[in-house]
């Protein structure tokens, strides 16, 4: 299957190079020209199950089953950036692609720089540990000990609150990739790595060596697709909306949620304001 | 766009410590880079082909991997072989291994361009391998090598930005961070391409003083 | 300890990520010849305003970390209304870097060409151009190949940085194969393998030609 | 170390051979040079004269033959069947007893004129810095280099460098000095600064043994000169012998080349 094939670079830098010369010049609305070039490009990292991953070598993932079904509503082709999580966010301002589909949660502060899709996604914090290590049995015992978390991450930012309201705070340590910091569980280096619930569950599904350490901490938050701030992408945002809403409706949410999370997830259908 | 220093000026403390790390790493890992090197190219100059061979291999193997790929094995794979290393003991280690294959190329090509006669003159007076080594080789191939080992010197200054996958809270690490939470992207990665400008110019800086200082009575052309 | 079982599956794409790193080496050694030479030109010039700007434009791509001068400009480039496709963005930047330090690998070779090699050329009625041409630059390349070589092996590793701007060339790969399948050292071993195998090949080749080169030159 | 007891030659070589692949350079040379005696090994290019000095001072292993410097066997153990190398340290103890200068000085260009005189003094004969320092300022002082011992050998002509490296040779107090072409380097006008420090060596008793194209030095400091031709000593005898009288033809033609290439006015 052609379109459902990660596009391979050469492609994207050629396509790149005509899009580019058009977004450069015009101040045009991001989903008519979408539709005008017939692909809808995304940024986001094949690190993330079970967002995006790569299984049996292909990309797979809700992300991409929740696009391809945009692909079909839009009638256009999708396409993947897939980019070192850092590098995302300004790949977006540098309009490097139309919007970012791994799913970024949605805080006040990110708010103010960007705009988001309807919640896809809960994304409480919780613990990933070793299998039967425990030392670890719930989230409070993580006091004094080390713990990873994803650098720039809004879980290892709820992980930091967590740890100073706890008696000796937790040694955190970042990690510019989710999976060193999963390897580092396996060092022993962390007792414990904190990320987005949906997220370690299905690492702990997929390897024995893991297991969720419940229940999750902080403050309730949400996942949400992003797209820039501007004029030219609310159209975008208002059709990847509909879209939300259309497939819950029809459940082809469900179907998706049930695929990857193994349960159906109960998610706010008006924007939210975030807690953080 | 607007370039907000005032992010920069906030976070001044961080830089400055990620900085002083990034000089750390870089100096302590040229270092070990040397003493290790040279004993490498001592290896490769052998006459034990036991000993020549593996030592040839382990440069090739240095030198033909990438840095991000050795260093994470190093800092991810050495636990399972029960080699614990904290981050900065795996980023200067591992640097160090890295620069190690080139120094000894280099090294040994220094030595090869000391004259032989100057080595048979010790010889026949009677100096043991080792006075010949220090006194004779050491000092004269450092000269030689200065432009190269200042090179190897500036690209493992910059081979610190890949620190930051093992947790090194290095100057890129850093900045990239203050980046991705202030969403100051353009200050961050300028501030880091202009403190990397700093440190490889002061290195040059540092190595031609150091080559005109060592070589003023020493002929170049040996 | 190790299981290789997943590794067929991912082979294809390894493939993928070998042929984008290939190409990006190819195109850095090529490009960096070529501003190298130019560079290197400018480097020797007399003019003093000729030799400061080569001696900046060396200090900037020899001074900033390649990962940098990528992030610069993919990411900040555009703020200003400047837009670069990323393998634009990546081939440009890598091969810049890598004319940095061939200007400075062919400025070895034109240093030690011997002066009444120009002379002669120039009392039989050869130009300025010609001399270049035919007479210095085939002589300097020669001279240089050990070099240019071990240049084009660290170009095939450091393209391995230009993940940041959403190339995937092999250590992407073998990074998301990593992540998807939980088996970072596999991985990552197969791909220090592979970066082994295409550099000694480079190795081979240059040892390979420099025998020939020399052998016609010398016989 | 097998003692010779016969006579005391200071030099003994018996039955030199040596081979580079498959051309014998050295063809069964036997030599010996008796305390103080000058002997100059003269010859064309490739003769082997170059090569027997380097085997003497075993800078090169021989296929065959035997050196004893004083008695001492250099460079082989004699005593089993096999020949065996000796070890550096029995390589050194033999050593001691010889200097040697080469064609290209070899001075060592990160140490002063005075550094290069004194660092085997210190390194090998564990002087202090303080008494080699003397000895090396006295020797300097002997080759006329009093006022250069802070000079590095950059900074010294030829002449001058190669009187440095004779110093170096003789802070060691040898009882041979080897001179391999020691004046071959130089421009002419530095030949006689060094050829004058050799005769005031010879004049004080020295053994030397001298590889030269300088056919006045050894006809007028030689006690012995010695002709080579393909690795074999043609003609041996006193200066006057091989200048003077009946010659070989090889050794004839030798000494017209040399007498044309260096006449100037008829």
């Amino acid at each position: 299957m052609k379109t459902n094939k990660i596009v391979t670079p050469l492609k994207i830098a050629l396509l790149g190079l005509t899009t580019v010369l058009a977004a450069t010049s015009a101040q045009a609305d991001v989903l008519s020209d979408v539709k005008s070039k017939g692909e809808l490009i995304i940024g986001t990292e094949l690190h993330f199950a079970p967002f995006d991953f790569l299984d049996n070598g292909k990309h797979a993932g809700l992300n991409k089953d929740f696009f391809t079904e945009v692909g079909k509503e839009l009638g256009v082709k999708i396409s993947y950036v897939d980019l070192p999580w850092p590098s995302v966010l300004p790949g977006l301002e540098a309009s490097k692609f139309d919007m970012v589909g791994g799913p970024v949660t949605i805080t006040k502060e990110r708010m103010k720089r960007y705009n988001f899709s309807l919640p896809i996604a809960d994304a409480s914090v919780a613990l990933l540990k070793r299998k039967g290590n425990s030392a670890v049995t719930k989230p409070e015992d993580i006091a004094g000990k080390p713990v990873g978390a994803g650098k720039g991450s809004s879980q290892a930012a709820q992980l930091e609150d967590f740890s100073t309201s706890l008696e000796t705070p937790a040694e955190i340590k970042l990690y510019v990739d989710n999976n060193s910091a999963y390897s580092e569980i396996m060092t022993g280096r962390v007792v414990a790595v904190a990320n987005s619930l949906p997220n370690i569950a299905y690492v702990a599904s997929q390897h024995k060596n893991f297991e969720v350490v419940l229940p999750p901490f902080g403050k309730k938050t949400y996942y949400g697709y992003v797209t820039r701030k501007n004029t030219d992408s609310e159209s975008l945002l208002k059709a990847i909306n509909d879209i939300i809403v259309k497939m819950k409706a029809d459940g082809r949410m469900e179907d998706i949620q049930v695929k990857w999370f193994g349960n159906p997830m109960d998610l706010p259908t008006d924007m939210i304001v975030p807690q953080i | 766009m607007t370039f907000d220093i005032q992010v920069i000026i906030d976070h001044l403390p961080e830089i400055a410590s990620g900085f002083g790390l990034t000089i750390l790493c870089t100096v302590v890992a040229a270092l070990i880079a040397m003493v290790l090197g040279l004993f490498v190219a001592l290896g490769l100059m052998s006459k034990a082909a036991v000993f020549r061979y593996p030592v040839r291999l382990y440069v090739e193997i240095i030198r033909g991997t990438p840095f991000l790929i050795q260093l994470f094995l190093l800092y991810y794979g050495g636990p399972s072989f029960g080699l614990y290393l904290e981050p900065i003991e795996a980023g200067i280690i591992g640097l160090a291994i890295y620069c190690s294959a080139y120094f000894a190329e280099l090294f040994r090509s220094g030595f090869n361009s000391i004259s032989l006669g100057q080595l048979e003159a010790a010889q026949i007076m009677g100096f043991s391998k080792i006075s010949v080594l220090w006194r004779i080789q050491i000092p004269q191939m450092m000269v030689l090598i200065t432009p190269g080992l200042v090179n190897i010197c500036i690209i493992l200054g910059k081979e610190t930005t890949i620190l930051s996958i093992v947790t090194v809270p290095e100057l890129a690490f850093v900045l990239t961070g203050i980046g991705s939470e202030t969403y100051a992207y353009a200050e961050t990665l300028t501030v880091l391409a202009i403190s990397y400008l700093i440190l490889s110019e002061l290195t040059a800086r540092f190595g031609s003083w150091t080559e005109k200082r060592l070589s003023k009575y020493m002929e170049r052309s040996i | 300890m190790l299981d290789f079982s997943t590794l067929p599956v991912a082979l294809p794409l390894l493939w993928d990520g070998v042929q984008m790193t290939l190409f990006l080496s190819l195109m850095a050694v090529v490009l960096g010849l070529m501003v190298g030479v130019l560079m290197c030109l400018a480097r020797l010039s007399s003019h003093y305003a000729v030799r400061f700007f080569a001696q900046l434009y060396i200090s900037l791509f020899r001074g900033v970390p390649l990962l940098v001068q990528l992030m610069v400009t993919y990411y900040c480039l555009p703020l200003i209304g400047i837009n670069i496709p990323a393998l634009v963005a990546a081939t440009a930047c890598i091969g810049l870097c890598a004319s940095a330090y061939m200007t400075e690998i062919l400025r070895g070779g034109f240093l030690s060409l011997p002066t009444g090699q120009k002379e002669s050329a120039t009392m039989v009625g050869l130009n300025q151009f010609q001399v270049l041409l035919f007479i210095e630059l085939p002589q300097v390349i020669r001279l240089t190949i050990p070099g240019i070589i071990n240049e084009a092996i660290l170009l095939v590793k450091a393209s391995s940085l230009i993940s940041a701007v959403g190339i995937t060339e092999l250590t992407r790969i073998s990074q998301n194969l990593a992540s998807s399948n939980f088996q970072p050292f596999e991985f990552y071993l197969t791909a220090a393998g592979i970066y082994f195998i295409i550099n000694s090949m480079i190795s081979a080749f240059g040892f390979w030609l420099e025998a020939r080169i020399n052998r016609r030159v010398i016989a | 170390m097998n003692k010779q007891t016969k006579e005391s030659p200071i030099v003994d070589v018996q039955n030199m051979s040596k081979s580079f692949g498959s051309t014998q350079v050295l063809k069964s040379v036997n030599l010996s040079v008796q305390p103080s005696e000058v002997m100059c090994l003269i010859g064309p290019s490739g003769s082997g004269k170059s090569t027997l000095l380097r085997c003497i001072a075993f800078l090169e292993q021989y296929s065959g033959g035997n050196v004893f410097i004083e008695g001492e066997m250099l460079g082989y153990n004699d005593n089993t069947d096999v020949r065996k190398l000796t070890s550096t340290n029995e390589l050194n103890h033999v050593r001691r007893n010889m200097g040697m200068v080469f064609q290209q000085f070899n001075l060592w260009p990160h140490m002063t004129a005075l550094g290069n005189v004194t660092e085997a003094l210190v390194r090998v004969k564990k002087f202090s810095r303080r008494e080699a320092n003397e000895k090396g300022h006295a020797i300097l002082a002997k080759v006329g280099l009093a006022e250069r011992a802070m000079h590095y050998p950059a900074q010294l002509s030829g002449g001058q460098q190669q009187r440095v490296a004779i110093a170096r040779s003789l802070a060691m107090e040898p009882s041979v000095m080897l001179f391999d072409e020691p004046t071959s380097a130089l421009d002419p006008e530095l030949v006689g600064e060094v050829l004058q420090v050799m005769k005031d060596l010879a004049s004080e008793g020295m053994t030397m043994i001298v590889v030269t194209h300088e056919m006045g030095f050894a006809a007028q400091v030689a006690d012995t000169v010695v002709f080579l031709d393909q690795g074999e000593i043609l003609v041996k005898g006193s200066p006057q012998e091989i200048f003077q009288g009946e010659k070989p033809p090889r050794l004839e033609q030798f000494l017209k080349n040399y007498m044309d290439r260096n006449a100037f006015w008829e």
